[in-house]
């Protein structure tokens, strides 16, 4: 399904993980333990070295998959082997995109990533104005280009924004890295309200970690929220403690559960959404 | 403004989109105060440079050295700034409009500690409470830099993610940067990263050629027909070349760090060097597209050097486009050559160099010994970008542990070693 | 020559017969080229002052000092000069004459190291052979500074005499020299020993005041109403003294090492502090009669201060005098004082000073606190004799073991002592 | 005796030992076996904390007595004490003379030396120059102030330090401080050469160790030979190996002999001395 097409039908619940992390093939248990759990889009993390937005806790999952052999061309390979609904977005840096392929550019990348199934794609090191090969590259392998607002963003870069951006808008709940919090912050809604006008659906992520959160969230007027760092806790407490991987699985799968119901407890006190 | 690629095809903000505003907010007081000199920043900049800097610092002919090559040597000495090293006239420059912005913090990266070191004594300086970020390999192998930054009333956040150098410290800063941009300045201690760094960097640091293009015609009536700085990021690089990249006649040198080798370990993910100029590719990291060392993939390698300033996997753009644009000449020198040349400056000169700056040196030795071949000239000036005392341990270990021509004989290091260990 | 007494009853040449010719030919040579100029020798030692020495150093406000002692104080950056302290003003000069003198070999004494890296750094300087002597317990407490003597080819002998500082250091260097004297000169560390070498040092260090005394005025339009400067031998203190002498209403403040204490325990031999000017007799030491700390036979006491640079028992004769005549005010700062200076210091200007340097700071504090009485005035100049990178383990150490106000947490410290410790 | 007298017989033997050295009691023994040994003049050495002048032979004899309480005052009654037959002269540190007594000056000192019968002064931090208060006191208080010259003294210097000195003058053999060595050095008998025609007696240290060198000193025109370490050295066997005070005075003793004969056999070697 395109991503769009995902937050018309109800609130989204936009999970992330590191692909490959702890191993490849816990990873996948894990990834389909997120779709059971009832994810709509999955984030799915490739990891980069020089990861610069990421909190602690994202940090240590890239090391883990990194150590584990994750690269480029497995992780399409995991893509393509993967058996799931949601709608699958990839999450990475720049000069991964970049490097990937016989020749510089992103082009390569973008048309593997459509052959394998990605919807779209999330490059927090690429604001709008460095995007415009990507955004090109996208556009002519049908992939769609999120880009995150944050609450510092100005309303000049909020138009710059509002003209790249595609599938669906990330809007960043705080400032800072990824990580999970135990509070939600105003500026939530604050940067809600600065783009309720905008046609693209509108995630908010940055420290979601309970269903409470999730629906707190919605009900501000968010149409999905994106969870990293709550699941990824799971799988760093699985592998250091060495919890089975059916049993990791399924705690991802009920944390997962969590979330959605939240997310779907906050649908139904919000104002009735205007469809687009 | 990123439009303008000031760089060629290099430079940019490739930033999360928390920081961008910031990064314009940045870039429009660069213009106001130090492109403008709006409220007399430049004013101030360059008093405070004279006066708690020590600027200007001497160009000093190397008798001992000119002899033994056969050309004029010309010592541009950043060592005798404060600090020991030229990173203070980017900290001072920095910190300075962090002030006439309004900023209340300071955060920066260090590696060696050099730069971490002139953060904290610009901000003690200007009354801005500091906070360093460094990683823990970092901190345990530059233990006088971290006493010092801590002297200076900064605090250490030690950096435990990865190598635990650099590359996580930077990666870290940047994130600190990003939850806390609105009352914070990060002083990034290079000519890298995201747009205005790498100009604004460069700025504070050209008044060394300012001086050095101006001392030389005062001392001999002419330009240098070569200059050779060492390149780690390439801010006493670009600092030492700023002035002469237009006189096309004047040969441009950036001596990278050759480590151990200029081969890759692709499957440890390591290059044993940290000349991203000679043999890195096209990429992004911290947030500018620059020369890289990286591996097939686009993953980072780590580097090395036996210099911590210049083990960095990256470098400026505005060098990673003058060497595209052939205006400047990357070349590099290991680490034994290196140790050799910070010998002979010390030996033969009475100036103990940092171990960045012996590799500068170096440069000159291997061209003499047709190991290199470059066209130097006639006269030819080399930054000393910074003083040795940060090094000595380094340099008493490496010393022992190779066969280094240079060095002296080691038996009064051991002697000392051991009795100053005995004494505690 | 020595029937001239410049300093009244002080001076003198008390030295074996064998060093009487040296010192005659010494003096004929001081005449000739540094009173006199002969061969260009004062333009020479200028020209190498300036661009190996990194000469005029600034005479900077001090924001937050002026703030904190509501007067404006402008602080004198001696500890810009190359090799971070005073020191190479003196060591440059007499290495330097020593070769217009024909003379092959150098020979110094050190303490705390500080004058055997200026020797060692103007001996590789001016390609001559160098040895230094230093006892064995300032070679183990020392140990940077003894690998930079080591670093600039200098030979470093250990004086394994008494108890292993400074003044054994001395006479050691005395006795080589008395049987080395035909080719060797021995470079004096301050302005003690017998004469010409008081004189001597002082003109050579003079060139502190003579640069502060004109860009106070060049700043101000005014001559300073004080000024103050740290005293071990003395050479930092009529450097900076020296051109303000004539001034009758500046007031000069000797700040002496108080120590742990100004009482003396003459069972024991030892002085438990530096300041012969505020608590010692007339006697005879090293070559001169001065001001000495000794017990009621005439022995030597050891002295004590923190601050190696400041240990020793005597003082240069032309000080004792200027006090005798009240020209100078002696005064003295102890241990503590010192230290919380040095704190005091890096964290609000930036500037980690040595800890010698810390006990002018001290006075300030002192005078602020009531706990020294003087009329400092509006106008205050003080050196920065030397930086304090040699001095971060002993800050560490005193820091952590005593209760030091100013200190910062050390937390990190030790963390850092840990680790590095580990690592190796 | 006076020390003119002395020479005026044969071939003067002028040992010295630092007072006190290793203590009171034990250099007691070694001086009257240095008398015993045929010493012609003493030098008996007060110690000082800072002996810039000596070798690390002296240095250390210097600690061990300091260790050993010796201070001016008990070197004055060891000087009352000790009753031996060869003429005292006190070497020492001009700091001691001058701080002696209560008041600052020499003259203290030197009114207590000859009460205890001191006959001379041999000062080696005190060139002519600053001698002239010290002799003033000596004159009055009838002592000898004896002076050093060396290799390196100047025709000039020659002069105020023959205007200066009585008693013998002190040739210092060599460059350097105090020590024994294997060795003579040529510029002994150059030095001697330059003061052939004083009135004073020439008696030849720094360096003499072996009756040899006695002898060769004599030949070469001494009328006696000043020998330190090479004595001190059997004082510091002695002390550093337990060997008791009674064997360590008779060690000393025939070295003493041994030095003497030299001398005397060096005497039969010269040119008739024209006895003045
Ligand atoms: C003395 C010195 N030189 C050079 C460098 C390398 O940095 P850059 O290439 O930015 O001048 C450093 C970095 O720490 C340094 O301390
Ligand atoms: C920095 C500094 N200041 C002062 C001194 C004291 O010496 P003086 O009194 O001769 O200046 C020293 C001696 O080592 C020193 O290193």
């Amino acid at each position: 399904m395109s991503l769009e097409a995902v937050f018309s039908e109800e609130s989204a619940f936009i999970p992330y993980l590191v692909a490959g992390d702890p191993t490849y093939e816990e990873s996948m248990e894990y990834v389909e333990a997120l779709a059971r759990g009832g994810a709509d889009i999955i984030e799915l993390g490739l990891p980069f070295s020089e990861p610069i937005a990421e909190g602690p806790t994202i940090q240590q999952a890239i090391v883990r998959a990194l150590d584990g052999g994750m690269t480029p061309d497995r992780y399409f390979e995991f893509v393509e082997e993967l058996a799931v609904d949601p709608t699958l977005v990839c999450m990475t840096y720049y000069n991964l995109v970049y490097q990937y392929g016989e020749s510089d550019g992103p082009e390569s990348f973008v048309e593997r990533a459509a052959t394998v199934g990605i919807e779209g794609l999330v490059i927090p090191d690429l604001p709008a104005e460095e995007a415009d090969q990507l955004r090109a590259a996208c556009d002519e392998h049908g992939l769609d280009l999120v880009f995150i607002v944050a609450p510092t963003t100005t309303q000049e870069r909020l138009e710059r924004i509002r003209e790249q951006v595609s599938g669906y808008i990330y809007v960043q709940a705080r400032l800072g890295t990824t990580g999970a919090r135990a509070d939600l912050s105003d500026r939530t809604a604050e940067t809600l309200a600065r783009i309720e006008d905008w046609q693209v659906p509108k995630a908010v992520g940055f420290g979601i970690a309970t269903g409470d959160h999730a629906q707190a969230v919605i009900t501000a007027g968010a149409d999905g929220i994106i969870v990293g760092s709550a699941l990824v806790d799971i799988v760093a407490d699985g592998d250091n403690k060495g919890i089975n991987t059916t049993e990791t699985a399924s705690r991802i799968e009920n944390k997962a559960q969590e979330l959605k119901d939240g997310a779907l407890a906050g649908t139904s006190q919000q104002p009735a959404p205007e469809k687009q | 403004m990123s439009t303008e690629r000031p760089f060629g095809k290099y430079g940019g903000q490739y930033v999360p989109e928390a920081l961008m505003p910031a990064l314009e907010e940045l870039n429009e007081a660069y213009e106001r105060y130090v492109l403008n000199n709006e409220d007399g920043f430049v004013d101030e900049f360059r008093e405070r440079l004279r006066d708690f800097g020590g600027r200007p610092t001497p160009l000093q002919y190397a008798e001992q050295l000119s002899a033994r090559y056969d050309r004029d040597i010309y010592l541009k000495r950043e060592d005798l700034l404060h600090g020991g090293a030229h990173k203070l006239n980017n900290a001072l420059g920095q910190v300075l409009l962090a002030k006439y912005m309004g900023k209340e913090r300071i955060i920066a990266e260090t590696g060696a500690g050099q730069h971490g070191t002139a953060t904290a004594m610009a901000a003690a300086h200007l009354d801005m409470p500091c906070e360093i970020y460094m990683g823990e390999t970092d901190i345990s192998r530059q233990r006088p830099n971290v006493f010092r930054m801590r002297l200076n009333g900064a605090e250490v956040n030690p950096v435990t993610t990865g190598r635990g150098t650099l590359k996580e410290a930077i990666s870290e800063t940047m994130r600190d940067w990003a939850a806390t941009v609105e009352r914070t300045h990060y002083v990034i201690g290079s000519i890298v990263g995201p747009a205005p760094f790498p100009s604004m960097v460069r700025d504070f640091q050209a008044v060394i050629s300012e001086e050095a293009r101006e001392q030389l015609r005062d001392q001999t009536g002419s330009l240098p027909d070569s200059v050779v700085a060492c390149a780690g990021g390439g801010s006493n690089t670009m600092g030492t070349f700023h002035h002469f990249v237009k006189d096309d006649d004047v040969g441009l040198y950036a001596v990278e760090a050759g480590g151990d080798s200029l081969s890759v370990d692709e499957e440890a993910g390591v290059a044993p060097n940290s000349a991203s100029l000679s043999t890195g590719e096209e990429g992004v990291l911290h947030g500018a597209r620059t020369r890289l060392l990286q591996d097939s993939d686009g993953q980072i390698l780590e580097s090395h050097s036996v210099s911590a300033g210049l083990d960095y996997a990256g470098v400026g753009p505005e060098l990673a486009h003058l060497v595209d644009t052939n205006r400047v000449s990357p070349v590099n020198v290991d680490d034994e050559l290196a140790l050799n040349a910070f010998h002979r400056l010390s030996q033969t000169e009475g100036i103990i160099p940092a171990l960045e700056t012996a590799h500068a040196f170096g440069f000159l030795e291997a061209v003499e010994a047709g190991k290199r071949d470059a066209a130097l000239g006639e006269t030819v000036v080399v930054n000393v970008s910074g003083r040795g005392d940060k090094d000595l341990e380094t340099v008493v270990e490496e010393t022992t542990a190779r066969d280094i021509d240079a060095g002296p004989d080691m038996d009064l290091f051991r002697q000392v070693g051991r009795s100053a260990g005995d004494g505690k």
